[in-house]
């Protein structure tokens, strides 16, 4: 039950790739290729192997492993760090004062650029792309953390002074909850923003992965392989945010119920 | 015990509180009664040490109110806006117990007690948006009494209740009074309650705010809410309430600071 | 904006640079990869008087704000749309999380061989990835309006676009304007991004590829510095008109401490 | 062909001629900021263009495949690419392209495989199973290296390949993030100056003088526009006929469009400027691709090219 | 002119209202008056169509509600979260009067003078946060009251004002209710109130809530703070409704209930 009605929000994904199968036919671009030519190849390159190992390929695995590791221990690193750094400046506003031209300042700058710089400072590859995507992606949840931490309820900060918490239980009890639903919604763009930061780092840096076989697609004119690696990457962000909404409604129930229209 | 000398407050140009002076004795319950925005939850904040008064002086047992004084509750005007909505009722009133060093078992019991004691013994596992603005107030009231703080600052804490549990929130709190040696300032609008359970009433002119009168309330210390409503003292007090309330009158202001100059 | 506040954030950037200079002169990195913080400020400042620098900056930062005009122009009316419609959102969610994680460096490829025109192509770009945030910040912001203010203004009858207009909007609009603030830092970077990887015949991008022939990390790192020194200022600016118009948002909550 | 321009090289003849006869008087050109395009800069400077009634503006791409990428979609008439890149492309359907002019050929130092100072490799042979950057995959530092790689007997797979910028390889070999690096100027100058060793030169052997890139258009716009084709080549021609026998002209114009400055610009190994557009060079690298399966089938190149200006 | 019938609602499992049938006529002020947490709110926010009670009708007028009905205000009984932040006093007053096709100055005019009427003549200009509980309670009254509805629903509107305001605004609503014919279904825990303000005081039970008993006040149409508070009749009456609340008695509900179907 629960499935059918999960398929069925999903009613625009057929109209569109029809709608993408005809323009593409139509217009004949070797470029723009069919989406059935995109799935074909896809299914070639990633989907065909042997059943005990859910159909995936040896190049879905060698293209995907050491991808999804970096993703997600770039976005779990960039996690721990943002919040934390978050949370420190969003109740200092001292602090805020001392590191906000440096935050503002960082933000603007594009992460290829510092690819090389990474890499001349870290000298070693794993390390310097990780530094890469927490460079891109910390941007959000920093932000958000800082911003929610900052914005608690007056009133809830002051019933937890009356009431004599200590600085921990205040952070733990007070900042960080009410703090919760600004960090998810940080952490929910970061997720994505990992993703392109992977491949960013993967092609500006990297010897395989998805962003690894993107470039080679493309400097071998191979366009539906290519167009493959992007809609593998938005089926893999689609999935990625959706498991990441599961765990946030858990979480944030709370704040659903605070904030539903009755 | 807590000692106000001269309290003067301004938001920007507007002089809120001109000059309130007022002290509480220990284990005593002040009734604080005066027209709308004439300053008492400012009077109360600055007590709680929550906003910095412009000028005068709040002492409490001898040491000048800086920051937030330990073991202090309040109870806020706007109770729905100080529940955590990311908790249960019960986990807001426990959380507070935290500092008094209970574990995890003993918090829970003293907060479902707490609950029990103001009519909520089945809602402790709701939710503040779940609750109505009358149980919302009574969580936050059962907070406050858990805690058995030594000074307890309550800014209208009955205004949602039905008459009934009014009645036997107000026996509550004197009872705990009693019980623990509490020291409680408590604002309400209610005259009958200001006597009611009131030690004192302090009576607050429109500001910029100063005391108009200081009533002490001689009904001895236990008090029933037939029998005592019924004595004609109290039928006497509270007219005098009344007057001092419409009147505003300058007349008994002098008679009220010489009570106030007795302590 | 507080004198204060200036200085210690002046402090902060003063240390950074101190910090980075030191390590630079520690060497612990190779001053051929990584020159020297000195060194970089000085060809930063150099920039300043080089024509050709100065006229890339320009456009870049005509881009860059054609772009965040037209992202805001779509981005927040749909947002609203949808934020409202939560049907029209369900339906449209698969597409937006689809979209999104696609990265712009995939994009852009595609996007040169669709415009012809370089204007066009940068502005496609940006809107690209600046909408995003915008676009989700609406949304959540929407959702985040207190239901008791809505249903306020629905009980004297108002309609559903009323209510949008003075409660939600109103309500929402911090938020959305944190997604703006976001999305500028992007435009800036997909400005960049884009000429570095599409080329054109001007911009901070091109400079740095130009740079780059020359093996002259030091203009590289000083044209960088510009950008990231853009971003501050064009964010300052943005604080500042958040806290004119969204006072109201800082007392209420812990802004004003 | 040879010397085609030579023969048309009364500019005043052609200068009446392009009041009306050129279908388009401005043409945009994809340029890299890299000594191949040498020529085309000295062009413009002494008015070569102007003389045949060209107005030309230079756009700087960040390669050759967004060059091409661009060339199809309309934003710029020519662009500079290396044949082999082109012909991957066409072969795969990206595009029909034409070439118009040659403009860069190899010579000997000006693209070399380098290792860091203390490197145990010594040479290609010694290359097997090690990162090696190239700038661009499947183009022309990456097929010559396999082609040396082969020469000295060892096999190249594709997996040792890193995309990396020019810029990024000194830094790269230095961390160790790759052990070889195919460059060129004026980076083979930088790193060498930091101790760098060459190990091997790309252009010899079986690639030795080999063509490397050339101006090209799509096949559509050589169509549309012949004349206007015709005045770029004569134009054209006339530079790479100059610079040709003059390296000192390059160096002139180097610090103009590059960051490289003169100092440099006096020092680096430059490659050959070709006259022409050779069907027989041409057809060299085409075999040569077949050869190391970089093509998969025999290629055409007659049908890539423009015939170069008949008088 | 509103009718409701049987009305059932149910939050999850848990049900509030069991089924109240209530009737009002054009032009009458009934008082609500029932334990906290019964489901008073719940009731006004079905009358208001801002939710969807789980079963039986309500009628308006002889239409079913099924959205907000026009012409229709809501005094909220948490009105610190009903007045927007980011309007001043009077606009937060002025804002529905655009519906009523009031121009620019009207609508600032009407709302100057509706906050007179509150006693908040001065604070026009003040932000929400900048006023008091009882000034921000007043001037979601002036909102409602400015607004001129046929309905006018009121959660406990007068709960954080002191005595003096709270009898003058009760007195104002009975004005302005025989002014202008509105129909106003009051709810409060002040049992004098209920009875002084009152046509008809209806009392509920506790969840799952019915009516208990639906009293006539027949004390005429105008009253007296003083003189009416003294009548006889008056006393008898809050004595019964009194006796109602506590006693929850089953006993009257046959009476009252025949009151109800008398109408
Ligand atoms: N943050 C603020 N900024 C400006 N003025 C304020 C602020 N808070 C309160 N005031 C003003 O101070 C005065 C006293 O407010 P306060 O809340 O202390 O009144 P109160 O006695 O508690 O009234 P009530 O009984 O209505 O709750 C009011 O006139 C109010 O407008
Ligand atoms: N959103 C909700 N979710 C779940 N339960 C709710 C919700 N809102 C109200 N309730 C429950 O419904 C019951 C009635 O609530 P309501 O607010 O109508 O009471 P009330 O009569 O207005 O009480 P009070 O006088 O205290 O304001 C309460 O027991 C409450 O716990
Ligand atoms: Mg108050
Ligand atoms: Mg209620």
């Amino acid at each position: 039950m629960k499935v059918i009605a999960a398929l069925g929000r999903l009613w625009l994904v057929p109209l569109v790739l029809v709608a993408w199968e005809v323009v593409t036919r139509a217009a004949e671009q070797p470029f723009f290729p069919p989406p059935s030519a995109v799935l074909a190849r896809m299914h070639e390159m990633w989907f065909s192997g042997p059943p005990s190992r859910l159909l995936l390929t040896d190049g879905a695995l060698a293209d995907l492993g050491p991808s999804m590791a970096r993703l997600f221990s770039g976005w779990l690193l960039t996690a721990v760090i943002g919040v934390a750094a978050g949370i420190a400046i969003g109740c200092s506003p001292r602090l805020s004062d001392y590191v906000n031209p440096l935050i503002q300042f960082g933000r603007a700058v594009p992460p290829p650029l510092l690819v090389p710089f990474f890499l001349a400072l870290l000298k070693l590859g794993t390390p310097a792309q990780l530094a890469t995507i927490v460079f891109g992606v910390i941007w959000p949840i920093l932000l958000n953390t800082i911003d929610g931490a900052r914005t608690v309820d007056r009133q809830h900060l002051e019933t937890a002074r009356i009431f004599g918490l200590s600085a921990a239980q205040r952070l733990w009890r007070v900042v960080l909850p009410s703090a919760l639903p600004k960090i998810f919604a940080g952490l929910r763009l970061a997720l994505s923003l990992a993703l392109i930061l992977m491949v960013i780092a993967e092609i500006f840096a990297g010897t395989d992965g998805i962003g690894y076989r993107l470039l080679y697609t493309q400097r071998s004119y191979l366009y539906p392989d290519m167009w493959g690696c992007i809609v593998l990457l938005g089926v893999l962000g689609y999935l990625l945010n959706s498991a990441f909404l599961l765990v946030e409604r858990r979480v944030l129930a709370w704040h659903r119920g605070a904030r539903q229209t009755t | 015990m807590l000692k106000i000398t001269d309290l003067v407050h301004s938001y920007g140009p507007h002089r809120v509180l001109g000059g309130v002076s007022l002290s509480v004795a220990e284990g005593e319950l002040v009734s604080v009664v005066g027209p709308s925005g004439c300053g008492k939850s400012t009077l109360l904040r600055s007590v709680a040490g929550l906003i910095r008064p412009s000028g005068g002086r709040i002492t409490l047992g001898g040491r000048t109110v800086e920051r937030t004084p330990d073991d202090l509750a309040i109870v806020f005007q706007d109770y729905s806006r100080s529940l955590f909505p990311w908790m249960s009722a019960a986990n807001n009133v426990a959380l507070p117990l935290r500092r008094k060093g209970m574990d995890r078992k003993q918090r829970r019991e003293a907060a479902m007690a707490a609950l029990d004691q103001v009519g909520l013994a089945d809602a402790g596992n709701k939710y503040p948006w779940e609750m109505s603005g009358g149980m919302q107030q009574r969580v936050s009231i059962a907070r406050a009494l858990a805690y058995r703080p030594s000074l307890l600052l309550m800014d209208e804490p009955f205004g949602s209740v039905d008459a009934q549990t009014r009645e036997d929130l107000e026996d509550l709190v004197l009872n705990v009074c009693a019980h623990h040696g509490m020291t409680i300032l408590l604002i309400t609008h209610d005259i009958d309650e200001s006597v009611y359970v009131g030690d004192r009433v302090v009576v607050l002119t429109k500001s910029p705010t100063v005391v108009a009168a200081d009533l002490v309330i001689d009904l001895g210390r236990t008090r029933d809410q037939i029998a005592t409503r019924q004595l004609d003292a109290f039928v006497r007090l509270r007219a005098e309430v009344g007057r001092l309330i419409r009147g505003g009158g300058t007349g008994h202001t002098t008679e009220s600071t010489s009570v106030l100059e007795k302590k | 904006m507080n004198y204060a506040r200036v200085l210690r954030g002046a402090a902060g950037v003063a240390g950074f640079l101190a910090v980075a200079e030191l390590v630079g002169l520690s060497g612990l990195v190779d001053d051929r990869f990584l020159p020297r913080m000195s060194v970089v400020l000085g060809a930063a400042a150099g920039l300043v008087a080089d024509p050709d620098f100065l006229a890339d900056a320009g456009a870049t930062l005509t881009v860059w704000a054609l772009g965040l005009l037209l992202t805001v122009a779509l981005a927040v009316p749909a947002g609203l749309l949808l934020g409202t419609l939560p049907r029209a959102e369900a339906a449209v969610r698969p597409l937006i999380e689809f979209l999104r994680p696609i990265p712009s460096v995939a994009v852009i490829p595609l996007a040169i061989l669709l415009f012809s025109d370089n204007l066009h192509l940068k502005l496609a770009v940006i809107v690209y990835a600046a909408s995003w945030p915008v676009l989700i910040n609406t949304i959540y912001g929407l959702k985040d309006v207190d239901p008791l203010a809505k249903e306020t203004l629905r009980s004297f009858g108002f309609g559903p676009i009323p209510v949008l207009a003075r409660v939600a909007l109103p309500s929402a609009a911090p938020f959305i304007a944190t997604g703006i603030r976001v999305a500028s830092g992007i435009a800036v970077i997909l400005a960049i991004s884009a000429e570095l990887m599409a080329g054109g015949s001007e911009g901070v991008g091109v400079y740095i590829t130009e740079a780059a022939s020359g093996s002259r990390v030091d203009l590289m790192l000083a044209a960088t510095l510009w950008a990231g020194l853009f971003g501050l200022v064009a964010d300052a600016v943005m604080v500042a008109v958040e806290r004119r118009l969204f006072r109201w948002h800082h007392v209420r909550t812990g802004g004003a401490r | 062909a040879c010397g085609g321009s030579d023969k048309t090289s009364s500019p005043s003849s052609d200068g009446a001629a392009a009041g009306g006869g050129l279908e388009k008087t401005t043409l945009v050109v994809g340029t890299i900021p890299v000594p191949d395009i040498a020529p085309l800069q000295v062009a413009i400077k002494r008015g070569f263009f102007k003389e045949e009634g060209l107005d030309i503006k230079p756009e700087v791409v960040a390669g050759g495949a967004v060059g091409i990428q661009k060339l199809l979609g309309g934003s710029i008439d020519l662009t500079l690419g290396a044949y082999i890149g082109t012909f991957l492309a066409q072969e795969s359907g990206a595009g029909k392209f034409k070439y118009v002019a040659d403009s860069y050929g190899a010579a000997p130092g000006a693209f070399v495989i380098m290792v860091k100072k203390d490197s145990p490799i010594k040479t290609a042979a010694d290359l097997k199973g090690k990162k090696i950057a190239v700038n661009t995959f499947r183009n022309v530092s990456q097929f010559t290296a396999e082609v040396q790689m082969k020469v000295a007997g060892v096999t190249a797979t594709q997996d040792q390949f890193v995309e990396k910028n020019y810029p990024d390889m000194p830094a790269a070999l230095e961390n160790g993030q790759v052990d070889a690096a195919a460059m060129v100027e004026p980076f083979i100058t930088v790193e060498s100056k930091a101790g760098g060793r060459i190990i091997s030169d790309e252009m010899a052997g079986p690639t030795q003088d080999l063509p490397v890139a050339g101006w090209l258009t799509t096949e559509s716009v050589a169509n549309k526009y012949p004349k206007t084709m015709a005045a770029f080549q004569r134009a054209l021609g006339k530079a790479q006929e100059l610079v040709a026998n003059d390296r000192k002209i390059v160096e002139e114009v180097l610090p103009d469009y590059t960051k490289i400055d003169a100092a440099t610009a006096a020092v680096i190994a430059l490659g050959s400027y070709p006259t022409s557009l050779s069907e027989t060079r041409l057809e060299r690298v085409a075999a040569l691709m077949k050869e190391y399966g970089y093509l998969k089938s025999d290629f055409d190149v007659k049908s890539i090219m423009v015939a170069p200006p008949a008088s």
